[in-house]
């Protein structure tokens, strides 16, 4: 199969800085009364924490710090001060960022890249978070010996979207992630375009989530995913010929089984329209649809789509129960090109607690199971599987296609890029309150999108080169050759270093 | 009583000037003012008294300078702003002339939370500089501020003071050509200990042409003791006396050190005499007004001019 | 900004001994601002009355409230409701929120619990210091930016006393000889021209002899 | 809608200040007082609604802080920060952790259950129950439930013998005389307290949530007294004296007795049945790792209800001692090899601490459990098990008001049930009861982690 | 403002920071001194308000410790110097009203001494003469 690797030129990194006056860092640097402005620690610093003040130097940037280990430098600031006037200290707030999953380390290492562009130095752990199994405990093997330095514009990280062979058309994207449906209702609308013109740069998709389609998105049709969820809120046949490809949400992953819930508050007078439905009620998403009753009707439902609009692809979201396996399966022979397994870590909506730890299986073992079944039954190579649900880093994304996935749909990264913080409180009230996840008018304007689209281009095109940056250690030229590669990656309770021919990445 | 300012005469025929203090006291006694001119009638030209110094109450200056006069002498009135407003000083001012009183020394005056008074409340509503342009226009063009016309000008010689010792030194000459500009006549100094920074600041002020447009007395005060001379440094606003002046006094025993704090006035006043735009003495004798013929004599300034 | 320090407890209680009920009112602006009067001094205040009347054995009865602003009519009135139960308010606000509240309740007792103070500028942390004494007649144009009526403890409009050395005040040492700052910033500036002209009397008329001054924007009212 | 599918709550305020993960840190001094103060501008108000609650000294910031650190971003002067509030972490211990300690209390206060956004944020799996997930049917499914008609759901159980068939006589009358059953709405009774402070007051809202919610509280024979019996019939009477000195009087008025194990238990059933053939009787046993013989030995002997208790932490009486899970499904499967699983009801408990341990545990074999120590920590307590040491309540549950306790009871038990049903109703089930020992509606961490991850790393 | 007696004699406000045991830790002294002494760990010392402090004398309690970090030790910095000097106020406060300034005292605990939450507060009341022998009856949980 022919995949079209003819990259067209990616968007530049433009540094952006956080939207917010103090950025949230590991170290707190602090400077005292008897400084006496004589200005060394703004020129010794070569990050940029300092700026020159009327009295004293101001710390505009302590996350850009480089904290202790600066100590070895000839410009550790503390130490240089004629003054003794610089404290360095951890930050206590740092303990408290983020959770097991998306540690403050994690979080501050998506903020770093998506205000600079460029991989963290500061010591944090921008592979893993503290979650204790899956992704966290499961490391790359990489040959000993270096391969031949390829330059980056040699590798590709382009994957082919349609892979059936049908005579619909072929989609190719740059980059193996698209972005995940997070709907307008749920999310702002300066999110929700900031992350289409965002997909659209980087030469991907991104879906809408189920909650209409904002005019406002209409320039960007080709890079749009039109979501049909059980609510069928703003699902209409226009909307669905609009587009290259169309997605079936059965489930997701937070809430698998539940259906979902916008709750009344975030329902405004816009999102209202967009959903055909009143202000301020609480809107629900069914489960299952109410207009699929076996797996026939699943078929019927795809063929549906296909009839609507003979050029698009139909991709089908589920989540992981025991037998994602089946469903999937089931789902290719239904005529699904694309089918998304949806992990229970990712998604921006109200998800009961009981649901997002319980119910389904963890998304690293979903992957491999439904590869190697569809592997057997001969049919890996006619469909296209996309994981999600909880993909934090480069590494997660990287990990997830050697367990068998062709690519990763991304969503919660995307508003770490935006400086979301993870609070989990985006659900009530008002919605999130940093404007990222609301409805809120007044909310809605702590966030432009220029800056909002920029931010995340900048930190997935730092994912892209810690793609390629793994993919060349591993020697390989292209990510369609990770996919699968189950003997590349290991699982650090199963696995000990002296036992392997490679390197362990720890 | 339409009489001239001997200190005037002396400074215009361009003889060297000798005025001194005359403290008036805490009391209404006008024998004490009396009996302080006597002591000082043959040896001064004309006796400044004190306005309330350092904001304590005492016999005011107006009256103490019309007693003065009435014993033929030729007063100085110290006027401060810190106790009248506008309305007052102009009323004052108006007066002194009718008593024959015939200088005036403008100064703002020592602040009031240094007196016995410190909770009153400072006038303060116009400058010294101010009071000098007034009192000129009252004199000269027959006006009160704002401009209303006077019924008949007053007479009066009209005086500053400058302190070359304080800060900013380097306006301290600016500022006097400030006076100058304003009206003023004659300028008494600050007392004087650091010859260098006094030849210095003259230096300033003839260069700004000051010496030739006004009289510049410089101020002498003999030291009493060692002790003096270190209380004056440590606690007097504006003072500056040098550390070999205070060892030259504690070098002296201590019943010599009256004497030697006159030789260094007397050293001090040689010294002026030669110094170019330096046109006369300002002698302030704290409370030991007996001093004064002993410097004047000491210092060849004696006998005094008839006016 | 305005400021104000809280009276001794012994003159306030002095005040308060006629009463048992008290309503602590706080203003949040401010006075908030310099911890003088803010909802922290009321919660502090009353405390420290409650407790010095329990152990002078009186009773006593104290409602804690802070208002947005005790100078203007709207936030004064969120008082009306509960006024009437007290004996007395204590106000924690400037003389004018003081009075303001007195205005609108004719019939209440109303005591100041602090002095108001001056016109400031936070200087630091936990440093007020007073710089304009609204004379009502601006003239740091020419001062270059530093106001001697104010800084300057004499009021001098032209030029320093005699009093000053090493640039600090010669009535308080701790405060900065307002014309040194005046005359090297004129240096720095290079407007030391300005220095020679004599400054003429001032017009104290806008400040003070009229009564309380007023300002009226016509098309601010309705 | 039937009491038996609905749980009416009521909102009951916590009487002290809340215990979060983290600390608002403010410094005061410094602070600019900005016109357009970070603090006024907070979402959540936390600032406005500011107060010190001296019985603790804590403030009520922390507890309206949602963490979105705006104020700690904003301030010009950097003069808030937040940190972990150590006083979180000294919540319960190991097992009875924080979160889930300040999850019971959400669910106390309203009843309303635990909803996040932002995915889930927890540890990919942990021990007992946490090495544990619980299935969903994907496209297709069984029933149509989802989150419409999920309020159909049936959580109803029985407790008591059961007979496998039904005999007749000749005129059609029925020939056996079937044994009696309770019935009770929700998969859940009320256990003895491990440790409490002085306990009136605990044990009358624990009996007042019983009564409203249909289910039974077990009361010491020996703590029983005049003011629960209007109580009777929800309380099961646990004899831990002597039988004969209950009055045939209360004994007539009971629905429930509870007899410990031992060599007298069956004696002691049978002699309750022939006086009281209404009263059903429980006998209640320490989980060990014999168990499994010893419930097959009294189903045939006649009992009709086991209760199985673990400690605290869930672990049974043992040197190596097994989760609850574990041998709750051994035990199970045990009965179900002796083809005797359904004549019996086994009532589960011990470290049952959260919702899904309920579905989970049921999962694993129990018919239902008993809850203990999450409906202490309904009405504020903290696992500190001070009390234990005779210091005083930090909470002070001996005083507090027995009807606001029952609320709070009430509203727990509302969040589980509707957890229960979240659960249910993603299997596409419509009864608890067919959710007992589902083992396949089940996903075992040591086993999908073995299949998995084992195979990682090789060549070929 | 919650106004409800502590009904203690004395409160003992501390920084958790110095003694990461201290609820076990201060649980036998608790036992012993029962409703005479109550325990309020702070995150952090500089937490502590002039409120906090005369809310605690005002609600009954004869006198008030604060017990904070070493200087230098404060994780956030300066908590502890701030706590300094909100004692020192506040104690400047409770004098204008007659009351004794020792009702409130700072003990800043120094870097070497690695004390429990226990033993400090026992030295302190050694210090003050107060016996650890109390009438068991006064230990009773105070309603």
């Amino acid at each position: 199969m022919a995949i079209n690797t003819e990259t067209q030129k990616l968007p530049e990194i433009k540094p952006l800085k956080s939207r917010f006056r103090n950025a949230l860092s590991k170290y707190r640097v602090t400077i005292t009364k008897s400084c006496n402005n004589c200005g060394l620690c703004v020129t010794l610093c070569p990050y940029g924490v300092y700026k020159a003040g009327s009295k004293k130097p101001r710390v505009i940037a302590e996350h850009l710090c480089l904290g202790f280990p600066c100590k070895e430098k000839e410009f550790y600031c503390v130490n240089r001060c004629p003054e003794k006037a610089i404290q360095l200290t951890l930050n206590p707030a740092f303990e408290i960022l983020g959770d097991k999953r998306w540690s403050a380390d994690l979080l501050a290492s998506a903020w770093h890249m998506a205000e600079t562009g460029e991989i963290p130095y500061q010591g944090l752990n921008y592979k893993t978070g503290n979650s204790g199994g899956g992704f966290d405990k499961l490391r790359f093997i990489f040959p000993k010996e270096k391969g031949p330095d390829l330059p980056d514009e040699e590798v590709s990280t382009a994957i082919e979207l349609n892979r059936s062979g049908d005579s619909r058309p072929s989609v190719t994207i740059q980059v193996p992630f698209y972005f995940g449906g997070m709907s307008f209702g749920s999310v702002s609308i300066v999110t929700m375009l900031s992350r289409v013109k965002a997909a659209a740069a980087l030469q991907t998709f991104c879906c809408t989530g189920e909650g209409g389609y904002p005019e406002e998105l209409i320039p960007y049709d080709d890079h749009i995913i039109t979501q049909i969820a059980t609510g069928l809120f703003g699902v209409r046949e226009e909307t669905i010929k609009r587009v290259r490809i169309v997605e079936f949400k059965y489930a997701q992953g937070a809430k698998p089984g539940l259906g979902g819930h916008l709750l009344g508050d975030k329902v405004t007078a816009r999102v209202a329209s967009m959903r055909e439905a009143v202000a301020g009620t609480a809107l629900f998403s069914p489960f299952p649809f109410h207009s699929v009753y076996s797996v026939e009707d699943h078929k019927k439902h795809v063929d549906w789509i296909k009839e609507t609009n003979y050029r698009a692809l139909v991709s089908v979201k589920v989540s992981t129960p025991s037998d994602v396996d089946m469903v999937a399966v089931g789902s290719y022979y239904a005529g699904a090109h694309i089918v998304q397994l949806d992990g229970s870590y990712g998604g921006t909506g109200a998800a009961p607690d009981i649901a997002k730890k319980n119910i389904a299986m963890p998304l690293e073992y979903a992957v491999p199971k439904v590869h190697k079944f569809l592997s057997e039954e001969g049919i890996r190579d006619k469909v296209t599987i996309i994981a999600s649900g909880g993909i934090r880093s480069a590494y997660d994304m990287a990990k997830a296609i050697a367990l068998g996935a062709d690519g990763v749909c991304l969503g919660t990264a995307d508003l770490v890029a935006l400086e979301c913080i993870r609070c989990h409180h985006c659900e009530s009230g008002r919605g999130c309150a940093r404007g990222i996840a609301t409805t809120d008018e007044e909310l809605t304007k702590l966030m432009e999108l220029e800056w909002a689209t920029q931010r995340i281009i900048n930190m997935y095109l730092v994912w892209r080169r810690q793609l390629i940056a793994i993919l060349k250690r591993l020697g390989m030229k292209s990510v369609t050759e990770l996919v699968g590669r189950f003997d590349v990656i290991g699982h650090l309770d199963y696995i000990k270093q002296e036992d392997l021919e490679g390197e362990l990445e720890l | 009583m339409m009489t001239e300012s001997r200190l005037k005469n002396v400074l215009t025929s361009g003889k060297f000037a000798v005025t001194a203090e005359c403290g008036p006291p805490k009391g209404a006694d006008p024998e004490v003012v009396k009996s302080k001119g006597k002591i000082l009638r043959d040896h001064v030209d004309s006796i400044n008294v004190t306005d309330n110094q350092t904001g304590v109450v005492r016999l005011s200056s107006l009256a103490a300078c019309a007693l003065l006069k009435a014993e033929g002498l030729d007063p100085v009135l110290q006027m401060v702003t810190r106790d009248r407003n506008r309305i007052a000083l102009q009323s004052d001012v108006l007066g002194a002339s009718a008593l024959g009183i015939r200088n005036i020394l403008c100064l703002s005056g020592d602040h009031q939370s240094f007196g016995n008074q410190p909770q009153a409340k400072g006038v303060f509503d116009i400058d010294s500089i101010q009071l000098i342009q007034a009192v000129r226009k009252m004199r000269d063009a027959g006006e009160i501020i704002g401009g209303d016309k006077l019924t008949g000008a007053p007479q009066l010689f009209i005086g500053a003071v400058a302190n070359p010792f304080a800060d900013p030194f380097k306006y301290r000459a600016a500022r006097l050509a400030t006076k100058v500009d304003a009206g003023a006549e004659f300028i008494q100094t600050q007392c004087i200990y650091n010859l260098n920074r006094f030849k210095e600041w003259m230096g300033l002020v003839r260069d700004l042409g000051m010496a030739d447009k006004v009289y510049i007395l410089g101020g002498i005060t003999p030291l009493k003791s060692a002790k003096m001379a270190e209380y004056m440094a440590k606690n007097v606003a504006g003072m500056d006396i040098p550390e070999e002046v205070i060892n030259r006094m504690k070098a002296a025993p201590a019943t010599e050190q009256r004497q030697e704090g006159i030789r260094i006035a007397v050293e001090t006043i040689l010294a002026l005499k030669e110094i170019k735009g330096v046109h006369g003495v300002h002698i302030m004798a704290i409370e030991w007004e007996e001093a004064v013929p002993q410097i004047v004599e000491e210092s060849k300034l004696s006998p005094r001019p008839q006016a | 900004m305005i400021t104000a320090e809280r009276k001794p407890i012994k003159e306030i209680k002095e005040m308060l001994a006629p009463y048992r009920k008290i309503l602590v009112v706080g203003c949040g602006s401010c006075v908030a601002e310099c911890a003088a009067g803010g909802e922290k001094e009321v919660g502090l205040l009353s405390s420290a009355l409650r407790m010095d009347a329990k152990a002078s054995g009186k009773e006593i009865e104290i409602r804690e409230m802070t208002l947005d602003r005790q100078c203007v009519y709207e936030f004064i009135d969120q008082l009306t409701e509960v006024i009437d139960q007290y004996d007395v308010v204590l106000s924690l606000a400037c003389g004018a929120g003081v009075q303001a509240v007195a205005e609108v309740f004719p019939r209440v007792h109303i005591l100041p619990a602090l002095n108001t103070t001056f016109l400031g500028e936070t200087k630091e942390a936990g440093l007020w210091v007073e710089n304009c004494r609204g004379c009502g007649d601006c003239k740091l144009g020419v001062f270059a930016a530093v106001c001697p009526v104010t800084r300057c403890a004499k009021g001098l409009f032209n030029g320093p006393c005699g009093g000053s050395k090493t640039d600090r005040c010669e009535v308080d040492p701790d405060v900065p000889c307002a014309w040194q700052l005046i005359v090297s910033r004129l240096e720095d500036t290079g407007r030391l021209d300005l220095l020679r002209k004599v400054h003429p009397p001032a017009d104290w008329s806008k400040q003070q002899g009229k009564g309380p001054r007023k300002i009226k924007r016509e098309d601010q009212r309705t | 809608m039937p009491p038996k599918y609905h749980i009416n709550t009521s909102r009951a305020a916590n009487r002290f200040q809340l215990i979060t993960k983290s600390g608002v840190m403010a410094w005061e001094e410094g602070c600019l007082k900005c016109a357009r103060c970070v603090k006024k501008d907070c979402v959540y108000k936390v600032y406005e609604k500011r107060g010190l609650d001296t019985r603790q000294m804590l403030e009520s910031l922390d507890s309206v802080c949602m963490d979105c650190f705006r104020c700690v971003q904003g301030c010009p002067n950097k003069l808030i920060q937040k940190g972990l509030n150590p006083a979180y972490k000294e919540l319960g211990d190991h097992y009875w952790t924080p979160e889930i300690i300040s999850g019971l209390w959400y669910q106390a206060e309203a009843g309303r259950i635990p909803v996040s956004g932002g995915g889930y944020g927890g540890a990919f799996s942990g021990p007992g129950f946490d090495a544990m997930w619980t299935d969903m049917s994907e496209i297709v499914r069984p029933t149509r439930d989802g989150i419409h008609g999920r309020e159909y759901i049936s959580t109803t159980v029985d407790i008591g013998r059961k007979v496998m068939a039904l005999e007749f006589d000749q005129a059609g009358a029925l020939s056996i005389d079937p044994p009696p059953v309770v019935e009770i709405p929700q998969p859940i009774l009320f256990d003895l307290l491990p440790w409490s402070p002085p306990r009136k007051g605990i044990n009358l809202a624990m009996l007042e949530g019983a009564r409203s919610l249909g289910t039974f509280a077990i009361v010491r024979q020996s703590e029983f007294g005049p003011a629960m019996e209007e109580y009777l019939p929800n309380i099961a009477l646990y004899v831990d004296g002597k039988l004969s000195d209950i009055s045939p009087e209360i004994l007539r008025k009971l629905r429930l007795i509870e007899i410990p194990y031992g060599k007298d238990a069956i004696a002691a059933q049978k002699k309750l049945k022939e006086e009281h053939p209404g009263l059903v009787t429980i006998i209640r046993m320490e989980l060990a790792p014999d168990s499994s013989s010893n419930v097959f030995r009294l189903i045939t002997e006649g009992a009709g209800a086991i209760h199985l208790v673990a400690d605290e932490y869930g672990l049974e009486k043992s040197d190596k001692p097994l989760f609850i899970k574990e041998r709750m499904r051994e035990i199970h499967l045990h009965l179900v090899d002796k083809g005797v699983r359904d004549q019996i009801t086994l009532i589960a408990g011990g470290g049952i601490a959260m919702a899904e341990h309920v579905a989970k545990l049921i999962i694993c074999g129990a018919d239902m459990l008993s809850v203990d120590i999450p409906l202490l920590v309904a009405m504020e307590c903290r696992v500190c098990r001070r009390c234990k040491d005779g210091i005083s309540c930090p909470v002070e549950l001996e005083t507090i008001d027995h009807l606001w306790g029952a609320s709070r009871i009430r509203n727990l038990m509302a969040g589980w049930h509707n957890q229960l049903l979240e659960i249910l109703g993603a299997m596409g089930i419509r009864e608890v009861r067919r959710l007992r020992g589902e083992m396949g509606r089940a996903m075992f961490f040591e086993k999908l982690e073995k299949d998995i991850f084992s195979t990682l790393g090789k060549r070929g | 403002m919650d106004q409800k007696g502590l009904g203690i004699t004395r409160a003992i406000l501390f920084c958790r920071q110095l003694d990461p045991d201290q609820d076990v830790n201060r649980r036998a002294i608790e036992k012993e001194l029962g409703s005479q002494i109550r325990f309020f760990p702070l995150p952090c010392s500089g937490r502590v308000d002039p409120l906090y402090l005369m809310r605690a004398l005002e609600s009954g309690a004869d006198k008030v410790y604060l017990i904070t970090c070493p200087e230098g030790a404060c994780r956030h910095r300066e908590g502890n110097l701030r706590a300094k000097k909100r004692i020192a106020y506040t104690q400047g406060l409770i004098e204008e009203i007659g009351l004794d300034r020792e009702r409130l005292e700072l003990i800043i605990t120094s870097a070497g001494d690695r004390k429990t939450i226990d033993e400090l507060t026992r030295d302190i009341l050694a210090r003050e003469g107060v016996t650890s022998s109390v009438n068991p009856n006064d230990a009773d949980i105070e309603k």
